[in-house]
Parts: structure tokens; C-alpha cells; sequence
């Protein structure tokens, strides 16, 4: 029968024993991209979500009309959260490898994304990350050792256990609680933006998807409420090519760019290099502007690479090019942003270095003080009656029978 | 008190917490300008303001995920899903997100969203606008579950529902909403100004959750129901002039167990009646806590009256609907038992 | 609160004591569209999803590239099909306000969107209808005294009384059952589409969505799984303007056009007037020869308007202008059609009213043959035992059981 | 014969079934170059191309609905949602299509779907990657339930489903995959190869829906139970010395009563054990029928052993799963009631 098929299946670039071919991802050159106005009309600024804002150059550069001007500082700020989540991941592999934490997700190559976008935004606007957003918690300054306490399910756990790890939440920085099913928060961000709006408050909702689950019906959820109430959020689309095995044509990216999608329902949508530290940064900060200002929601795709495996289960040398990542034509973010910086006289290899040297020994040392709070293993360990808290406000009497029933069972 | 039916008493509850708390919104297809399908949320956009009670696009899925986003933001959604047959797109954002944000954050967000939508059969929708399935939510850690069977219950529970920090899905018997229905479509139709539970108090007040309602004592066996069967299944027993304790549960989750054990102790005889199919239903868990708790006490098999394990075929509507008469078979049963 | 509000909501153009303002309609002009060759790549031809392919003039005369040139006879039978709809549509309306029927929905002033596009496709085409598409199963020859068979859920019911009112299926002419739950058949026909091509078969599937019902998951579902595999499918939003009481801007309407959620999935969408017979029929055509050819899936927004109540529980006096339907500037499909048959020397007010007659007489014929097989209260009846047959192919355990009990309940 | 893990007779059943019939397609997250996360369906489309075994969006709504429309066309497809924790985008077009698809047409149109999905805990997934949704999909007319606790009876099943002209939810109990597990996680796993369920036959053959499989025959009290449960309490039974009757469902629709009934009429005490939580679980329809049927044949309480009403907790997980120590408490009571 697969003769006869007419069937059209999504053409994948590379697979193991094939060489990395990018050619498929349009790029514009750095500083190409004209900036409209923040209240420019959708329909008036089609362009840019097929085209690409770049900041950027191969020089090192920061050039054109989206170039942020940053002070040095920040970009030095941006520098050390993205080194930080990269130290942080890099670590937290090793770790779980080791059987010390039961599964983690990298997000190797795409610090730029919650790093620059977690830094463009107030620390009122509320945020619903993603699993691989890592950076934005690193952004809002949530401790490393309640990330890792987190991972470890401990007695320092903010989610008292119950979590798969990297699924991290803080009210009072505000990031809400990570979900395990894929792309259910995008609409949550649109409804909890038109919250704000109604109550006539000037706080910005920002919340990310892969472009795997923007396959997802949630994902139209979010489209079209935030279209049609022109709700005061940013809605991104992080494309690192890959959902675990699939590629991103498998999700429409063959036929259109994701940030296309926002026009389709008349919304602005920008395509933007998610490598791009300083592109990144001003693409979020001018969506922040047009939501804030009642100019309403923006699509924002991030186009970057997934540079690691999937998750700690996953080994994608079963499905894409080994060498895959090292020919991604966008780069690295943290070498970009450095070499940036350094053209600029702001860094150095020395402070670089330095910097290397001082977060991982931050840590190394968050590492052992979250340890302390307990393990899979050893130390302190929650206590099981906490696991029938929380079902309701109020626990109902089945439960506190169940309680009661575990008790005796474990006695 | 004024003579009020359940759209009407609905209706109040709404105002009333609309009027009360500024964090509570309304949503929901068809409800703002013209005030819903069945007229529950009538005159309340244009006293409260479209900002308040909103209409919105056909998503379910779309409408539970924005009011959780809302409800987090510090509001009190009370969403409407048009008919309890179309909440399943809504489904996942119910199961996997509305009921477990409290958990999943170990208190620190929660999402008080009431959703409010019409159940059952009875009024010739055939089987897209009939269907029953509180039965599925019940089993869903997280979720209250609620169903009133009269005005003034309705309304003091959506209050109630309303105020609650945790989600509630609210089934609203759409037989019901007119008057009380004893399962014969035959005779003429009984108005809510004619029944006591059809007074209702025009102000703030609530009923509980988790607390049953004994609706008529007895001695001889107890019906253990809810919804618009609590009428059937009194009707039933009357014309077959068995002294029965009938027992409307209002809220399934939390269940008032003690109530029910309280009377199958003293009864020792046990029917459990519902509308909905009776595979799995929510019968079949009464049912086995009555078994488990009342187990030496009971004289009799519990038996269940339910509707039949098929779509609800729109020209068999009352062959399918369980009525007095499936209702009095198991009554005998239980009272006979062979 | 309110006070404070900046949530955007759509603006409705006329509620009941307002004047009817079509002005947020945009038209184009009869015959300024552009037709392009069917294997034009989507994004080559964006305009078509905004613009509005128009054949009839105001003067009846039928211009432009899109103009199909059919034969006065096809025309001819275009118009006896929509008036036949029409007119069957009349009488069970009536008949229900009788109480002989339960339920009823009319497709007043929509009726060239199922004629013309009926007549476009194929018999081997399968049909996905919606359930305000009875034009689609006059066009394929279903009896009206099948149809009204139904409406009574009598001994000739095609559904055995399982279904309400005009939720008709034809296995035998490729119409596919017709669910009440809306959207849910639109990713199926994708489905279908992608097993034609998966057998090699250049059978084309259709189906029908209202603009209200786009909001809905499954046609985020549809376009997606249409675009990713390049279906044969061609997807059909019908822009009535209303659902129920929710004007169209609640389903995204009011920032764009439906037909421009295509171009956003990187799809074909085109935009037609859907009281233009010809234009309806020329698109289809072309959609449909795109995809019999490979070209994948198209879009099409039909621009009309919802003549009569949603059904017969809807009273739309409560939430728009009662003479809302008169100002529709798109005018009535029947009309206009009329009007060229008559301008090109091939119909009369003469053989209107003839045909008027006939057609009149063959409902009330209809309807007397359709009573025989019994009604709501008299005459034969469905065997009630059926109703526990088809839940699966061979009848449970539990299901034998039911049906005995139900027996002896009756008995 | 040959030694198969689960994984591998899965991978069996729809290789076989592939090259048995060309209308049968897979399709699914990652199934086709991959060959699933779980490896199901490795090798089976490098084996018979493309078009046979499709990658898909993620999209669990759109599958079930693309699937839907295949089937109508002819195509028996076998879908694999990744976790059954993630079947519930898919649920309205399970539960209001694809369930009702031959009622609502007469039979004229049906969906020979098969929707294969992993379940349940024991791997450390956390609340997202364990649950046990079977007991809600029992609750719907016209989908059929099944649940394999072994690798033969995996491979027949699937066959069997593939084959079947209804539509079927296919649960996977992923903790079995590797190997049968007695419920304790600090043993030494056991693969299946030690195990008589792991001899399959390499060819084509199947296994009935509607027929449980008695495990273990015994007189002392009958234990009516499916998936990784099977094996729990056959652990739990024979650690206690109790001389149990262990009744491995199969399929829970169309369920097996005769099989339930003639063991427990001759044990006259019944437990019902599964994973998933308690309230409104598929238990209670089991306890349900069994005391409607062998109600005066019972000498003690028919209990149920079910996970907590609590979603599944990462740091909790053995504290959370119904391990020998929960079947054998509830041993306990029905064999020597208070
Ligand atoms: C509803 C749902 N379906 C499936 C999964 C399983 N799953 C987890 S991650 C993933 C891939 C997501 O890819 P993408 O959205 O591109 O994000 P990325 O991993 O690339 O950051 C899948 C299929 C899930 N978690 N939830
Ligand atoms: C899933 C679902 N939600 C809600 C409804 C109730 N409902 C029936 S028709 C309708 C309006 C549909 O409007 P539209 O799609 O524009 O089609 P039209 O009636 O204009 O032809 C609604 C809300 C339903 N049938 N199914
Ligand atoms: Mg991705
Ligand atoms: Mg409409």
C-alpha cells in the first residue's frame, strides 16, 4: 500500500548518519528588520513574523533598529544567569546520572530565551513558564537550592514532594506552577492577562510553549481569547527544532513559521533569533510595551536548538545527526552575548573565567545545602501523612480515613 | 422568601454574589447579552456590566482554562458549559490542571472556579443534550461535585460553590429548572410555586456542601439519590406506600457517608437511584460504601436504578428514562427479596 | 470594577432597536479577484484570504476570473435545489411550531453555500456537514421523505430515533452522520482525507464548521493535521455572522478574517461571498481540483448570513435588530441567482412560480408519505429493544440484560 | 514460542498485524522513526514505511480525531497516546464520537479505532506519568476497556482489539513492561523471561474480550483484580498463605461477570484490588455487581485495595501505590471480619 501513498509527510533534515543540513531555517541579516511602532497595527506589520530580528552580527555586533541599548551591566547580569542555568543544568545531569534525582530536563542552548525574556519583563508580570524556562527562575532570583530541594522532592520541596522534578512554582515571585501535561498553561496566562485587564491593572502575562506543543488545542485556546479580548499578554513559541524524536515540520513548521500563526488571528506575531541575547530582549521588551499599553497580545517565536537530549530518558542519537547542534547556524547564546560583550570592552576571558570559577562553586555549594534538607535516600524525609494535604482546601473525611488507613499500614 | 424556580433561584445566587464580592465574574457561552440558553444569567450583564459577565467564544477547553488563569489572578469565575454534554472538550483543563493546581503547588496557588452546567434528560435533546456525567468527575481527585434537586438547595449551594476555594462542577437537572418532576411525562407539568422548596429566601444565605438532605424519614428502606430522581424516587415510593427515608445527597463530592450509614443502619435496606448510565456510575460507588460500612445490617441486596448503558436515544427518551415504575421494581426487590 | 476595565470586548454592530450596520463587512468588488492556477504555493496568494471572491454584479451578470461558466442547466438546478431547501426548510419550521417535530434548525439566506458546493464535488467526495447544511444532502438526491423521517424519528428513520432533528447520515452517498457536539467532525473529514491519500484515492473530503464553532479545539486540530500532512480536504467555515446570540467578533472575527487562519497554518484560504452561487461554486471547484491534484487542503470563509433563528428554541429578537437579515448587503442566494438566470435569457417569474409550485407540492407529498412510517404519537413506532442495539456491534452481556429488564418494565 | 518482554508482544501483535492487513495503520507522538518512547513500535517503520506508521503533532485530541476519520475510510488505525495521563485532550472525541459513532448512525458508520496508552505508577513519574484512568472510560457507552498484566496475553489482546469492528481504550500497565512486579520496588526486578506469561507465540493468535483468566484457582476467598495488581496480590495471597482465587479481568468491557460471580458464589468472600484511586473507581462497579448478584453467597464484606484518592505523588510513590501490605490488610478483613 505505501506505494500508492500520496500521503505528504514532513521532509526531516537529518537523521543519525546524515549530515546537519539547516539550509530550511530563513534567517534575515542582524539589524535587517525594521521596528514598528509598539501600537502598529497586526495586520500593518505582517512581515515580521516571517522574517527574523536579529541584533546581532558575526562581528559581535549590536546593530539596527531593535538593538536594545543596554547598559553593560545588564548585559553582564544576562551573562551570568544564562552561565548560571547552563553550570545549574550541566550539574543536575551529572547528578541524576548518578541516581541522585530521579529525572531533569536541560535547556542547553536556549538561555537566552528565559534569560532575556525573564529580564525584560517586571517582576509583577506574572510568568507561566515552561519545564525547560529554568532561566526565567534563575531571573526572579528563586534560590538554587529550593530548585534543587525541588528536584530532590525534600523537606525544603515547594511542592511537598508531590512534583516531577524541574516542575517548580513561586507565588511570591511570581511563577506559576509548571504543569506536566504540555501547552495547558498558555491559555491560563491569556485568562489570568484578562484578569488584569478587568481589574484595570497594568501587569503583563508571559507564558512559553515548544513548538511541539503548540500542536496542542490549548495553544488555539490562547490564540483566540487573547485575540479576541486583545488580552495584555505575550505568547511564546520556543522552536528548538525538536518534541523529544519530532521534528518541528510535524507541527506545521514546514509549511509556515509559528509566529505566522499570530496574524492568522490577528494578532502581531514576531520571528525572532532566540540566540540573540539582545534581540530577544528587545522583541519582549516591545511586546511588554504593546500589551501594557492596551495594544493587546503578541505571538513571539524563538527560534533556537534544543543542544542537549530531551530529557535525562532520552537519547537522541536515535533520531537526529549526532554533530547536530555544533552546525546550528544560530549559534551559541552565552558565546554570542560574550563575544558581544567583550567587542564592546565590557569582558573578558580573565572575568569570564572567573565567573566560571564562582558559580560553580555556587553550585557546589547550593548543592550540599539542599542535601541537607534530604534526599531520595537519606536525611530528613517528608512526612507520607502531607500527601492527602492539599486535595482540597479542607481535608474531606475519605481522605482523612485514607490518612489514617496509610498510617496503620506503614506501623 | 419569594416563589422562585431554579433558573430563577440561580439567577439570585448569581446576582447576589455578583453584588457582593467584585472578584466574581460570570462566563460562558451565550450568557452575557442575551443571558444564557436556559435564561439563568438574564438581566446580570446589564446590571453588573459586560466586564462582569462575559460572553465568550465556543472553547470549552478555551473558557476553563482562562477562567483558572482568572481565577489565579485573583477572581471568582463562575463559568457556564452550555450543556454537561459539551464539557469534554473542557475535560483536560478540568482533570489535569483545575483540580490539581492546589495539589501540584502544595497550597501555594488554587483555582476557585465554580462550573455551572445543565445535566440530564427530559426534555426531548436526544443524546447530545441528555447526558448525565457527574459520575466521571467524582472520580477525579480535587474536584467538588455538586447537584441540587430544588430552588432553594440550588441556590444555597451555588453560594456556597461560589465562596469555596476549591473547584466545584455545579450539574443543574435542566428537568428540574421549571418544577419538580415526578418521571411521568404524561401528567401535567408542576410548577416550583407549588412545592416548598420553591421559597425561596431573596438573600444571602448558604447550604452547605457535604451535608445530605433527608427529604422524607422512614423506616422501611432507605433511596439514597440526588438530582431530579429525588422526586421520581419519592413519587415511586408513595404510589407504592412504602414508608422510605429519602436521602438527597446534594453534594456527591464530599459525600455525607454518615448520613447515608445513619439511615441504611436503621433501615437495613438500600436503593441507590440516578439518572445517569449505570456502568460505573456513581451509584456503584454509594453503593460500595454502603456495602463496605452497613454490610451487616443489610437484609437485602442494594439495588440500583439508573438509566441504561446506551447514548440517550432521543425517541426512546422515556424507556430510557428510569422512572417510577424501574424505580418501584427495585423498591420490591429490595423489600421482597427473592 | 467595571469602571476601571480595559478588557477589550468585540463590538457587536446592532442589538435589538439598533440600526442593522453591515459596514464592517469588506467587500470586493464582483470580479476584482484574482484567480490563481490551483498549484500556487499558499503563500503566494495571502490576499485571497482577505479579499472577497465575488462572480455576481449587482446588474446579475456573472465577471471576472472566477466566473465558472457553468451551463443554464447546472444553474438551473442550483436554483431548483435551493429552493427546494428553502422550501422543505419552511414547512418542517412550521411543523415543528406545530409540535409534530421536536426540533428544528433552518439555513435561510445560506443556502448556496451547501448547493453550490455540493454540486462542485464529486459523488465519490465524502461530505462532513454540519447540521445547518441540508442543501448537501438535497443535492445528493436524499429523499425528502428520509430526511423528514428522521425529523420524526420514525420506522424509517436512518438513525432509529437515536438522533435529534436534522442530524441525517447517508453511508450510501458519502454524508457522514452528523454529531450535535460541534467542531468534532472537522479533524475527521482531515482524517478521511489522509487515508484517501495514505489508499492512493484522489477521493476529496469536505466539511463544514460555523464561524462560532471555530473557536473550538478540533479546528485548530483539523487545520493543523491538513496542513502538517497536505490533506485532500477541503475545510469550510461558514460565516453566518451569529451563533446563537455570540456575533462572530467572539470567535475572532472581528481582528480578521477566518479564511486568514489558512495562510497561518501555511494553508490556502480564500474568502467568498457566499450568497454568490457562482463564486461558492467556482472556489469549491478550484479547492477541490487543488486537492484532487496534491495541492493539499484549503480554507474557505463563506460570507453569509443567518436568515432565521438559530432553531426553533431560539428567538433572535432578544439579541439582535429584528430587520438585521434585510440590511444583509450580500443579498439572498436565491434571488441573486434567479436574477442572472433571468438576465441570461434562462428563467422566467413564470417557470420561479412553476417551479415554486412543483416543489411545494413534492414537500407536502413528502411530508404524507413520511407520516406513514409514524410520528411522534401515532401510527407505528420503533421497537423499543432497538435502542440497546449498535452502543457495539454484538450486544453485551450487560446490555441483554437491560433490555430484558426494560421489557419486563413495560410489560 | 519465543521469550517476550511486554514491550516486545506488543511489537508483536501490530507486526503481525501490519503485514496481515494493509488497512491497519499506526500512528501516534514519536511512534514512527523513534519507535515510541516506550519502544513499542520500534522497527515497525523502517519495516513497512512511512505511511504506515506515522508520526503525528501533539496533539492527543487531533490523533484520536484524525484516527477517527481513517477508520470511517476504511483504515483500522492504532493510536498510541504516550502516557494515558495525556489521553484526555482526546476525550471528548473518545467519549462523544468515536463511543458513538455506530449508535447515532444505526450501524452504517463505525470506527474500528484501538487506542493504545501506558498507565500506571511505579516508575517514579510523578502525578503526570502514573495515573489509572481506565475506571472513567468504563463509565461510557460504547468504548470497550481492556487492561493486559502480562506479555501472552498483551500480544492476543491487541490482536484482538486491531481486529475488532468496536473501538477500544488499550491500557498498558508500563510498571509490567520489563517485567511481572509483586509490588515491592527494593527486590530485584524480575524479568519476564523467568515468568510463564513471557512465552509467546511468535504467530498470530488472540486472546477473547469478555473472558477473564482465572490465575490462580482457590477456595478461600476470590480476588478480582487486573493489570500490575494481578501480581500484587498473588504475592500478597501467597505470602499470607491464604488460599485465594485470583481472577485476572482482561477486558473491563465487556466485562466477564460469570467468571466473577461462579468464583465468588464459591468463596463466598471477595476482594476487588486495583491501582487506580478509590472513588467512583472501576472497584466499585465490581464490588457493585458482585453484591447485586452473589449478595446472599457473601460471608464477610467485599473489600477494595485501590490507590489513595490523591493524585500520584513523586515522593510518595510506594507510599501511594496499593502494595502486598493494602491487598493483604483487606485479605485480612474479609477473611476474618470485625
Ligand atoms: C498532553 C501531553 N502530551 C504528551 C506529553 C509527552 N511529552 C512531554 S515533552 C514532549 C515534547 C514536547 O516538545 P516541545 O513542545 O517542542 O518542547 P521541548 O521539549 O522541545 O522544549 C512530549 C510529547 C505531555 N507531557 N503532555
Ligand atoms: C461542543 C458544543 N458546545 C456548545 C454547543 C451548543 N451550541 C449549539 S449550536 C451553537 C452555536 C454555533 O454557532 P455557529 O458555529 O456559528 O453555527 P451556526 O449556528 O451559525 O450555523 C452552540 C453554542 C454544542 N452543540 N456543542
Ligand atoms: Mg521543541
Ligand atoms: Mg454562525
Amino acid at each position: 500500500m505505501s506505494n500508492k501513498s500520496r500521503l505528504h509527510l514532513p521532509h526531516v533534515p537529518a537523521r543519525p548518519g546524515e549530515t546537519p543540513d539547516f539550509s530550511y531555517v530563513q534567517q534575515s541579516p542582524a539589524g535587517a528588520v525594521p521596528r514598528p511602532e509598539v501600537n502598529t497595527r497586526a495586520r500593518d506589520m505582517l512581515s515580521l513574523s516571517t522574517d527574523l530580528v536579529r541584533v546581532l552580527n558575526d562581528d559581535g555586533q549590536a546593530v539596527g533598529p531593535w538593538h536594545p541599548h543596554l547598559d553593560a551591566a545588564d548585559l553582564q547580569v544576562g551573562l551570568r544567569h544564562m552561565l548560571l542555568t547552563r553550570l545549574f543544568d550541566d550539574r543536575m545531569q551529572r547528578i541524576q546520572r548518578a541516581g541522585k534525582i530521579s529525572f531533569y530536563m536541560r535547556s542547553l542552548g536556549e538561555e537566552a530565551v528565559s534569560v532575556a525574556q525573564g529580564m525584560a519583563l517586571r517582576p509583577s508580570d506574572m510568568l507561566f513558564p515552561g519545564y525547560r524556562n529554568q532561566g526565567l527562575q534563575v531571573v526572579r532570583g528563586i534560590p538554587l537550592v529550593d530548585l534543587m530541594s525541588q528536584l530532590l522532592s525534600n523537606t525544603n520541596d515547594m511542592c511537598k514532594g508531590r512534583q516531577l522534578p524541574v516542575m517548580y512554582h513561586s507565588r511570591a515571585n511570581n511563577i506559576f506552577s509548571i504543569s506536566g501535561n504540555l501547552a495547558t498553561q498558555f491559555p491560563q496566562a491569556v485568562g489570568w492577562a484578562m484578569a488584569a485587564a478587568i481589574k484595570g491593572e497594568d501587569n503583563v502575562a508571559a507564558t512559553w510553549i515548544g513548538e511541539g506543543s503548540s500542536a496542542e488545542a490549548d495553544f488555539h485556546h490562547g490564540l483566540l481569547f487573547a485575540s479576541v479580548y486583545q488580552a495584555p499578554v505575550i505568547l511564546n513559541v520556543v522552536n528548538n527544532q525538536w518534541a523529544i524524536s519530532t521534528f518541528q515540520g510535524y507541527a506545521g513548521g514546514e509549511q509556515r513559521s509559528f509566529a505566522a500563526r499570530g496574524p492568522g488571528y490577528g494578532m502581531a506575531g514576531i520571528r525572532v533569533d532566540g540566540n540573540d541575547f539582545l534581540a530577544v530582549y528587545a522583541v519582549t521588551q516591545w511586546a511588554a510595551e504593546r500589551a501594557r499599553t492596551g495594544g493587546g497580545p503578541t505571538l513571539i517565536e524563538l527560534v533556537t536548538y534544543r543542544g542537549a537530549a530531551h530529557s535525562t530518558s532520552d537519547d537522541p542519537a536515535r533520531y537526529r545527526a549526532k554533530d547536530d547542534a555544533e552546525h546550528w547556524p544560530l549559534g551559541d547564546p552565552i558565546l554570542r552575548l560574550k563575544a558581544h560583550l567583550i567587542k564592546i570592552g565590557e569582558w573578558s576571558e580573565e572575568r569570564h573565567q572567573a565567573l566560571n570559577a564562582e558559580l560553580e562553586a555556587l553550585v557546589a555549594s547550593s548543592w550540599k545545602e539542599a542535601v541537607a534538607f534530604g534526599t531520595m535516600t537519606e536525611g530528613p524525609r517528608l512526612d507520607a501523612d502531607t500527601m492527602f494535604e492539599d486535595v482540597f482546601k479542607e481535608m474531606p473525611r475519605h481522605l482523612q480515613r485514607q490518612q489514617a488507613a496509610l498510617r496503620q499500614e506503614r506501623s | 422568601m419569594a416563589s422562585m424556580n431554579m433558573i430563577q433561584a440561580l439567577n439570585s445566587a448569581m446576582d447576589i454574589m455578583l453584588g457582593k464580592d467584585p472578584s466574581v465574574v460570570l462566563m460562558g457561552e451565550d450568557v452575557g447579552y442575551f443571558g444564557g440558553v436556559f435564561r439563568a444569567t438574564e438581566g446580570l450583564q446589564r446590571k453588573y456590566g459586560e466586564h462582569r459577565v462575559i460572553d465568550t467564544p465556543i472553547a470549552e477547553g478555551g473558557i476553563v482554562a482562562a477562567a483558572i488563569g482568572m481565577s489565579v489572578n485573583g477572581l471568582r469565575p463562575v463559568a457556564e458549559i452550555q450543556f454537561a454534554d459539551y464539557i469534554y472538550p473542557g475535560f483536560d483543563q478540568i482533570v489535569s490542571e483545575l483540580a490539581r493546581i492546589r495539589y501540584r503547588s502544595a497550597g501555594d496557588f488554587f483555582a476557585p472556579v465554580t462550573i455551572r452546567t445543565p445535566c440530564g434528560g427530559g426534555i426531548r435533546g436526544g443524546q447530545t443534550h441528555s447526558q448525565s456525567p457527574e459520575g466521571i468527575f467524582t472520580h477525579v481527585s480535587g474536584i467538588k461535585v455538586v447537584m441540587p434537586s430544588n430552588p432553594f438547595d440550588a441556590k444555597g449551594l451555588l453560594i456556597t460553590c461560589i465562596e469555596d476555594d476549591d473547584p466545584v462542577v455545579f450539574f443543574e437537572p435542566k428537568r428540574l429548572y421549571n418544577g419538580p418532576f415526578d418521571g411521568d411525562p404524561n401528567k401535567p407539568a408542576v410548577p416550583w410555586s407549588a412545592h416548598a422548596k420553591g421559597q425561596v429566601d431573596e438573600g444571602y444565605y448558604k447550604v452547605p456542601l457535604g451535608k445530605a438532605d433527608v427529604v422524607r424519614a422512614g423506616a422501611a428502606v432507605s433511596i439514597i439519590t440526588y438530582g431530579t430522581m429525588v422526586h421520581v424516587a419519592a413519587a415511586a415510593a408513595a404510589a407504592m406506600n412504602v414508608d422510605a427515608e429519602i436521602i438527597d445527597l446534594r453534594s456527591l463530592v464530599p459525600l455525607d457517608v454518615d448520613t447515608i450509614c445513619t439511615s441504611v443502619k436503621k433501615t437495613g435496606r438500600c436503593v441507590v437511584a440516578h439518572e445517569a448510565t449505570r456502568f460505573s456510575g456513581f451509584g456503584a460507588e454509594i453503593l460500595s460504601i454502603v456495602q463496605e460500612e452497613c454490610f451487616w445490617d443489610l437484609e437485602a441486596p442494594i439495588a440500583r436504578v439508573t438509566g441504561w448503558d446506551t447514548p440517550y436515544p432521543h425517541a426512546f427518551e422515556w424507556e430510557y428514562f428510569p422512572g417510577q415504575a424501574r424505580v418501584q421494581a427495585a423498591l420490591k426487590s429490595v423489600m421482597e427479596p427473592a
